[in-house]
């Protein structure tokens, strides 16, 4: 016969923050027990004992708790649990502290540009792009770095350059004629890679006559 | 576990760094909206604005070189940025509701970064409380800079314009102390990350 | 004959402080009235009724008023009136409001340093300078923001970098063999961008083995 049995403890496994104003965290339900199952998450502020329950179970989807404008705060440090719950007991997952300020993944950086430029006579290619508009960069605060990869058409290998805090970059030694694909990300100073940017496709000219 | 630099509390060098950041886009604000303000009048118009009287808080003594700056204790920095932030509540009020009626061409500019400077204002004041929980007696003492300039800023098309443009610019002043203060805080209390002062 | 009468109206032209802690204004003499004609620089402080002369006009060089730390406040406004004077009468200039806080215009960053450093192969400029020795950014009293500029010697176009309240910076995507000039420049929190700084010169090795 089946076997029945409380739940198994869940694991919170991800806590993002686009810009410091919202944060979403995800959690892995452990097995069932082979009955119906819930989930809650609970959080604690700092020096306080009060606890509150998740704000919001659906905007960011299944398993997630999303914490809006007035839920967030980067003043003080979340105590985060999740608990399964199902007909023959409980499972509480690991506590996790959260610094909202920790946890920035970006959103990518955008208007990515790729032009085909030369040099004594050798193509290269001049890739520019902005910080994601929420990023306030120009007030010297907050410090986006960046990363490209680069490829051509029918090759599978990306080719990786860290450009540092440069919103431009010069991709040297092209092959003549090729197709390339061009995309970009960022990371804030204590954070997390963006998503790749979309794709640029650039197509450099003949110069080589074979 | 820990997500995040950060475990139980966040670290003092931390906030005053999220402080100064707030206190300065705050300030930032202030002076964008100051330019949009003076926008319509020609220059001439500005040096003659009128200061219909003293801001609210100038009764509130603060230091006015980087000597005496420097020679303050941290929980009173605390305590004169808090003091300021406190004393704009009220008038920040004021200034949303004025800004809806403000007859100037950028009125609907003006009117929303009204209400960004009142959302960065409470977020500042939010950290404030408590950094003044974790920096000792002394920076919880807030002195109280009641504003008696009621809602009503002027009946008058031209009165209205200079009521409010003396408002801001005594908000602009008090967000520059109160972003002055933070640094200078925040540069105390980062020793351990010189790169940053 | 020749046609003598009062001198016309000065102008206050500019008041910039260096370091938030002295300041300076310039003015613009107007016509002379064609007889020897003197200029003396007026300043009230604000609720205040009392009238000050320039404490001293040649610290600065000529048509200059220097204010030095015990003649400076911050966070009262001066209002300042230039008054030109000669045998057949005198002239005000309009007067201006200033607070000190505002005009602040720092000097250049100091010991700019560039060199060329490797990542897997590929050669970056590691740029680094200091502030500007009279700001004192130690104490947090000024907060400065830094901004690059890069080019290659025979381009004319610069290549802008801003460089947030970090003293150093690292360029990559260099040009193999290309001859770089790199200079920084500096802006307070609320304030003036400084000049750049002079220029410093860079030789990139070749690493392409064309």
């Amino acid at each position: 016969g089946k076997r029945y049995g409380p739940p198994e403890k869940p694991a919170l496994t991800r806590c993002r923050s686009p810009e410091k104003e919202t944060f979403t965290c995800w959690w892995e339900p452990g097995s069932d027990g082979g009955l119906p199952t819930t989930h809650a998450l609970y959080y604690r502020k700092e020096s306080s004992e009060t606890v509150y329950e998740c704000p919001d179970y659906h905007t960011a989807g299944e398993n997630s708790c999303f914490f809006n404008k007035n839920d967030t705060s980067i003043w003080v440090n979340y105590n985060i649990t999740v608990v399964a719950t199902n007909a023959l007991g409980r499972a509480f997952s690991d506590p996790v502290d959260i610094d909202v300020v920790y946890i920035v993944k970006p959103n990518p950086p955008e208007k990515l540009m790729v032009t085909v430029m030369e040099d004594k006579g050798w193509p290269f290619l001049r890739v520019s792009w902005e910080p994601p508009h929420k990023a306030d960069t120009r007030s010297g605060w907050i410090t986006l770095i960046y990363e490209l990869r680069v490829k051509l058409e029918e090759e599978n290998d990306w080719e990786m350059h860290l450009a540092g805090q440069q919103k431009m970059f010069n991709i040297f030694s092209l092959r003549s004629g090729g197709k390339y694909l061009v995309e970009v990300r960022c990371k804030p100073d204590h954070g997390f890679w963006s998503e790749w940017s979309s794709t640029s496709y650039i197509k450099v000219p003949d110069y080589f006559h074979r | 576990l820990c997500m995040g630099a950060a475990c139980s509390a966040i670290p003092i060098s931390d906030l005053l760094d999220r402080a100064s950041q707030r206190s300065d886009k705050l300030h930032s604000l202030s002076t964008t909206l100051t330019h949009d303000l003076d926008s319509h009048f020609p220059p001439i118009g500005r040096v003659i604005m009128p200061r219909p009287s003293m801001c609210h808080t100038s009764s509130l003594q603060t230091p006015s070189d980087k000597e005496q700056t420097l020679q303050v204790s941290e929980s009173d920095l605390l305590s004169l940025a808090r003091s300021l932030l406190h004393a704009w509540a009220d008038p920040l009020v004021v200034l949303s509701a004025s800004a809806n009626t403000l007859p100037h061409p950028a009125q609907s500019t003006i009117s929303n970064k009204i209400l960004e400077l009142q959302e960065h204002s409470k977020s500042l004041g939010d950290g404030l409380d408590i950094l003044s929980g974790k920096m000792g007696p002394a920076a919880q003492t807030i002195s109280s800079l009641p504003y008696s300039g009621g809602n009503d800023i002027g009946q008058d098309r031209i009165s209205k314009l200079i009521n409010f443009n003396f408002l801001l610019s005594c908000f602009r002043r008090d967000s520059h102390k109160i972003d002055s203060f933070l640094k200078v805080l925040r540069c105390r209390a980062t020793k351990s990350l010189p790169e940053t002062c």
